[in-house]
């Protein structure tokens, strides 16, 4: 362990695994369960949506494949969630990267649009599927608790679970995001003709992590399945799920994997606590929350992270912010 | 049946292409994707529905209030929120209106309630009969309105100064400053004209649609592709795309299956973005 | 550096928020419940926002209004009863805020759901932690019958909903129009969500058991922008009666384009939901005139009522009518019934407000039909399924929804049979 | 006409232009010569607006052009032809040259400026009703400049016009400057056809890699090799 950063990660997550332990409020721990499958989720966005930039709304796809796969594996075959998820995984991945070379040539805007299209076709395929995913209907998942069956009775195992995914996840990422690859995908991001003409092998670049990204959106899509122990198309493939990944990394800040984690451990709690609390007039969580990402959009376009290394720049003197490469946000992507 | 079932293809897609073209030029000038869309699309149609039950106006009538009210929202929401993002990126865009339709779609449950409002006209369910033909009153007053907004509109973009400039900002907004053209200005004047669109199609919407706060999901999907499908900003794009998806969705519905007829835009979607990705009236640039 | 920090500063976030979060809650709720003071506590779970918040909104009311009478004649044993409202627009939120309601509010007793996608996710989390749980809306099948013991159903499955249309059409339409059922040309629509797939799954199954002739069978989405192909499929096939599953804003483009493309159908029968909306004959006026629902039984004839159950529903609709502009429907008066039976026979029979005690108390109700404002009455099965559950067959008559099928609770005789063409 | 004193131009942290001073005087044909990244089109850029986060002096006619926003500097007698021509594709050659004369003050005397464009280009009225993205190289050229005369400038800022084209059109273009020149339009030119410049323009200035490297007249020149050899190519 020579590098200081990876110790540090994996130091606030021995704080938060023991943090967890002396929790014992279920709303709490499941605050911190789905803080931790939003991470995760917006973490394996920013693969496709932070480095190689091409912007998913389609992502409820890749998990709704990931929930399908493992539970309609588990429902009729009593497969275990573990395989089913690896299974899903893979199909997920498939599908990403047919779809990101064929929507290579598109940019911004279209490739936006192009993969909510995917999303809908996905909605509508799995209500009209019945005879595969038992339609509208949706799928229950027995509660059987066990570890091969991915359920249990406590919530703080399943927190325990997706703190080490999302651990594996950020670690993974901090390591591509520091490997000849990230530089690559940062390449790619920014100008991709140039990066093609130094050699960088931009579609086997671009297919291959909106795969990745795809592979671990499904992983996630599996979680929440054995989580929530109820599927159904209007869960899981709507376009606000696959917006909610994407608001979650880019409100934290893309292009770092400290900002989707920064993201959903704001947003998620806040939306929680809105809902809860503010239940006195249908709708008005909901706007409050509305206002708030207007809010961060208009005042801190480029995200928390930037911001909040921006305060403790100010504070140490130091340069924190040229550590973090400029996402997308710079002025000259426009021109 | 099938002259029946292309002639009402062809009528939703004229109205799949005007409640598009508000949109498509937002899309157009602006670059930005404008997701509450569909919100705008409900106020529109509140404001109809209420002209309609407090003053009695026909719903077509009723432009001559909306119109003026929308122009007015789509200004303010142009100078003080958009304008203030034309720079970001373009995810940040595209979850200002996000943020925008949630507090939109919420402040009409909140004040107005979920309850669904229809405007009662009698030829909402008239039908005009040609030989075996049967054109529902509602949808050919629709395709009629559609076409005038379509011609009008085209007209202002192409003979008008301002439409020239709204054109040129569209195609390149840097050239066009430098041509001495005040930008910032020409987006507030497209985004009020989009909402002047979005006013037009949303009344002739309330005919056959009750309006209650998410009414916008139905429509803004759709929309969405209807936009890319015919060409950035182009507004015969939008109603050629809108002709077609409509078409082809209607005759899908009726010769295989309704269930699966809401894939075809979708579909028709991607295979144009692999054909043709600048859209059928779109410009490769 | 920075970076350690940043991280032990989220680390920390996340602990104190969870922290704080959790104290002050279990401060303000502990020991409410079961010792002599204080309210009793119920947890009400509705989608209040998004596409189902109409319905999710005049269910909280009525839920509400049951409660305030209950609490104005004196409460449970002096206790008031205090309704928590908790959003929940989709399955996500619906086991998110059962968790919070169980585990942090502390409050063991839970009503919901209307919608039965969401019911599917909030009630296990209720189940898992021995909490009560009334459902007055959802009717999926699955709900009860899962092996669940403390879930309370008073209302009739979808399955019921769905089979009454395809019975009401074979026992009573066919022989009014001189045909043996299966001479009777039927068409099943039904909007492709959870709640139509199940509806009609009943109506399937039981026209097929009657040998009804099922000309068109289809399913479409309640988002859809435009019925015409559906329309003309009927037109096609002919059906003499539509029995048709649809949420409301589908419900009124169906009937209006139905008109436009002249298709009518000797008798058209919704299943409740859309169908049975204020708001539905409030936008159609004249054209929902004679269209039959299946759904739960709203307003039925004092006939079928006992003198207690007529003047509760007397009470129940002026209350109502205080705040609303459209009378409730069969939906809303299950709710109430609901609510109204938990707090009138169920909880001042309770002493520790424990699920098996509640379980206890209610296995033993036994209230005859008819002893409820909307006729209905309560035995429930081991299942927690009410066998007294009813539907019943109305019909738009004059603007309103009156019970017309079966005779018992019948308020009026249907007319319109078949409908006549339109004007 | 056009002073420049100690201008900074930045892209975020990258400075493209450092503490550059020029000086354009009616009349002249100013020529701005330098490679590929010297830094000749952010500063054309700074003059007509582009650029925004722009440091140091800009004046022109006496007044303080930072004050001007982009399309308020056309009014003020200043238009920019960019690099690559930059016409609105969909627009009709008609339509652009229209857009040229957006402003107030071009706009009411639209009509003779355009008759007096098409005596300049013929080819253009020829083309008039065929949409920009459809004309040949020189054509399109021509047009932009077109366009930008359309404007009635006194000062005109041409970026690369013989980008692109076959020498004999690069004759031809730099032959109508001449022309346009003539007819009282001040120019500053940004060329990486330095031999072209050098032949046309009064007198130029030399940028590289943001910094401004000389000054020199055409006549000064002669005395100095070794920019002569450096930038010239000639012995």
């Amino acid at each position: 362990m020579r590098d200081k950063k990876v110790c540090i990660i994996i130091l606030a997550y021995t704080v938060l695994m023991i943090a967890i332990s002396l929790v014992g409020n279920n709303f709490l721990l499941d605050m911190v369960v789905l803080t931790g499958l939003w991470a995760f989720a917006a973490q394996a966005w920013n693969i496709a949506g932070g480095y190689s930039g091409q912007f998913s709304l389609g992502h409820c796809a890749f998990f709704g494949i990931g929930a399908y796969t493992s539970s309609i594996l588990y429902c009729n075959t009593g497969l275990s969630p573990w395989v089913g998820m690896l299974i899903g995984g893979v199909i997920a991945a498939i599908v990403a990267a047919v779809y990101s070379g064929i929507c290579n040539k598109l940019k911004g805007h279209f490739f936006a649009l192009a993969t909510l299209a995917l999303g809908q076709i996905m909605y509508i395929a799995s209500v009209q599927l019945t005879s595969i995913t038992k339609g509208s209907v949706g799928i229950n998942i027995p509660f059987k608790p066990g570890f091969l069956n991915m359920i249990f009775n406590s919530r703080a195992t399943y927190a325990y679970i997706i703190l080490t995914f999302v651990l594996l996840l950020t670690l993974f990422t901090y390591f591509i995001q520091k490997s000849k690859y990230g530089y690559f995908l940062y390449a790619i991001r920014d100008n991709e003709r140039a990066a093609i003409s130094l050699g960088v092998r931009g579609l086997q670049l671009k297919m291959g992590s909106f795969a990745v990204s795809a592979f671990f959106t499904a992983i996630a899509g599996t979680f929440y399945a054995q989580y929530i122990l109820f599927i159904d198309p209007d869960s899981l493939l709507v376009l606000f799920l696959a917006v909610q990944m994407a608001i979650i990394a880019i409100i934290g800040g893309t292009g770092s994997y400290l900002g989707p984690l920064l993201g959903s451990v704001i947003l998620i709690p806040l939306s929680m606590l809105l809902r809860a609390k503010i239940n006195f007039v249908s709708g008005l969580d909901n706007l409050i929350y509305g206002l708030i990402l207007m809010a961060v959009v208009l005042f801190l376009p480029d995200g928390l992270l930037p911001f909040i290394l921006k305060i403790f720049k100010n504070r140490t003197g130091k340069k924190a912010m040229e550590k973090y490469p400029k996402g997308e946000l710079n002025l000259d992507a426009k021109v | 049946m099938f002259l029946q079932n292309l002639v009402n293809g062809i009528f939703v897609g004229a109205m799949y292409g005007l409640t598009a073209s508000g949109l498509s030029l937002i899309f157009g000038v602006l670059n930005i994707v404008n997701f509450a869309h569909g919100e705008f699309i409900m106020i529109g149609m509140y404001i109809t529905y209420f002209a309609g039950a407090l003053l009695g106006v026909n719903p077509i009538l009723s432009v001559l209030i909306s119109v003026p009210v929308m122009l007015i929202l789509g200004v303010l929401v142009e100078r003080f929120l958009i304008n203030r993002i034309i720079n970001s990126s373009d995810m940040a865009q595209i979850f200002l209106t996000v943020g925008l339709g949630l507090v939109l779609s919420n402040l009409a449950l909140i004040f107005i309630g979920g309850n669904y409002y229809s405007v009662r006209v009698g030829y909402a369910t008239e039908s005009l009969k040609l030989g075996s033909l049967l054109i529902g009153k509602a949808s050919f007053l629709t395709f009629i309105v559609t076409v005038i907004t379509f011609i009008v509109v085209s007209m202002m973009l192409k003979y008008t100064f301002i439409g020239k400039a709204i054109r040129a900002t569209s195609q390149d907004r840097t050239t066009a400053q430098l041509m001495g053209v005040n930008t910032g200005f020409i987006y507030t004047v497209a985004f009020g004209l989009g909402m002047v669109l979005v006013a037009i199609s949303a009344a002739l919407l309330t005919i056959m649609f009750p309006v209650y706060p998410n009414i916008g999901n139905h429509f803004v999907v759709i929309c969405f592709v209807i936009v890319v499908l015919g060409g950035l900003g182009s507004l015969p794009g939008a109603l050629v795309g809108g002709v077609i998806v409509g078409v082809i969705e209607i005759l899908c519905g009726y010769y295989f299956s309704m269930g699966w007829k809401d894939v075809v835009p979708f579909l028709v979607l991607i295979i144009c973005l692999l054909v043709r990705p600048q859209g059928i009236f779109g410009t490769r640039t | 550096m920075k970076k350690i920090w940043l991280t032990v500063l989220a680390a920390l976030l996340a602990v104190s928020l969870a922290g704080c979060g959790g104290s002050n809650k279990a401060e303000t709720t502990e020991g409410n419940q079961g010792d002599g003071g204080g309210d009793i506590k119920l947890g009400v779970i509705l989608p209040l926002s998004g596409n189902l918040a109409l319905l999710g909104n005049e269910i909280m009311d009525a839920i509400n209004i049951a409660a305030d009478m209950k609490n104005k004649s004196g409460g449970i044993n002096g206790k008031k009863i205090v309704t928590e409202r908790a959003d929940a627009p989709d399955p996500n939120a619906g086991s998110t805020q059962a968790n919070r309601l169980v585990n942090t509010e502390n409050i063991k007793m839970l009503m919901g759901t209307y919608s039965s996608g969401i019911a599917a996710a909030s009630v296990p989390v209720a189940m898992r932690a021995n909490a009560t749980y009334v459902e007055v809306n959802a009717v999926a099948d699955e709900i009860t019958g899962q092996g669940y013991k403390y879930i309370w159903r008073n209302v009739a499955t979808a399955s019921m909903m769905g089979s009454n249309a395809s019975k009401f059409a074979a026992e009573y339409i066919a022989p009014k129009l001189n045909l043996t059922p299966e001479k009777l040309k039927v068409a099943i629509i039904h909007e492709d969500s959870s709640w139509g797939t199940s509806v009609s799954n009943g109506v399937r199954t039981k026209a097929e058991e009657y040998n009804l002739n099922i000309v068109c069978d289809e399913s479409y989405s309640s988002k859809s922008t435009d019925l015409s192909p559906l329309i003309l499929k009927m037109t096609k096939a002919k059906p003499d009666v539509v029995i048709a599953s649809s949420y409301i804003a589908d419900a009124i483009l169906l009937q209006k384009q139905a008109k436009q493309f002249d298709f009518r159908p000797k008798a058209w029968i919704g299943t409740s939901a859309g169908h049975a909306l204020g708001d539905y004959a409030g936008s159609l006026g004249q054209d929902a005139e004679g269209i039959f629902v299946s759904d739960l039984p709203g307003i039925v004839s004092d006939n079928g009522l006992d003198k207690d159950a007529a003047q509760l529903k007397q009470e129940f609709l002026t209350a109502w009518k205080a705040s609303h502009e459209t009378v409730p429907s069969g939906v809303t008066f299950g709710a109430f019934c609901g609510a109204w039976t938990f707090f009138n026979d169920v909880l001042p029979q309770c002493k520790t407000f424990d699920a098996e005690e509640i379980r206890n108390i209610y296995l033993g109700l036994d209230i005859e039909l008819g002893s409820l404002p909307d006729g209905t009455g309560v035995k429930y099965g081991q299942n927690g399924q009410n066998e007294r559950a009813t539907i019943v067959v109305e019909q738009w008559q004059n603007g309103a929804l009156v019970a017309v099928w079966p005779d018992n609770y019948a308020a009026a005789q249907p007319a319109s049979l078949p409908l006549p063409a339109y004007k | 006409m056009l002073k420049l004193k100690n201008v900074d131009v930045l892209y975020g942290k990258f400075m493209a232009v450092k503490q550059v001073s020029i000086n354009v005087k009616k009349g002249e044909i100013v020529a701005l010569i330098g490679s590929n990244g010297a830094g000749k089109s952010s500063l054309l850029k700074a003059v007509s607006g582009l650029c925004s986060s722009v440091k140091g002096e800009l004046i022109f006619e006496d007044q303080d052009l930072k004050s001007y926003k982009c399309h308020d500097r056309v009014c003020e007698g200043i238009i920019h032809v960019p690099e690559g021509r930059k016409l609105f594709p969909r627009l009709t050659v008609m339509e652009n040259l229209q857009m040229g004369a957006y402003s107030k003050k071009a706009r009411s005397s639209s009509k003779e400026t355009l008759a007096k464009i098409f005596q300049i280009f013929p080819r253009l009225e020829e083309r008039k009703n065929q949409l920009a993205y459809s004309l040949s190289g020189g054509e399109q050229q021509m047009c932009a400049i077109g366009r930008g005369l359309m404007s009635l400038p006194k000062l005109l800022l041409l970026d690369e016009p013989s980008l692109g084209l076959a020498p004999n059109l690069v004759k031809l273009v730099f032959d109508t400057v001449k022309a346009i020149n003539k007819e009282g339009i001040t120019i500053l030119l940004a060329e990486q056809n330095s031999t072209m410049s050098l032949k046309y323009s009064d007198r130029f200035y030399i940028l590289e890699s943001g910094n401004m490297v000389n000054e020199q007249s055409k006549d000064s020149l002669a005395s100095d090799a070794d920019i002569k050899k450096k930038y010239f190519g000639l012995a």
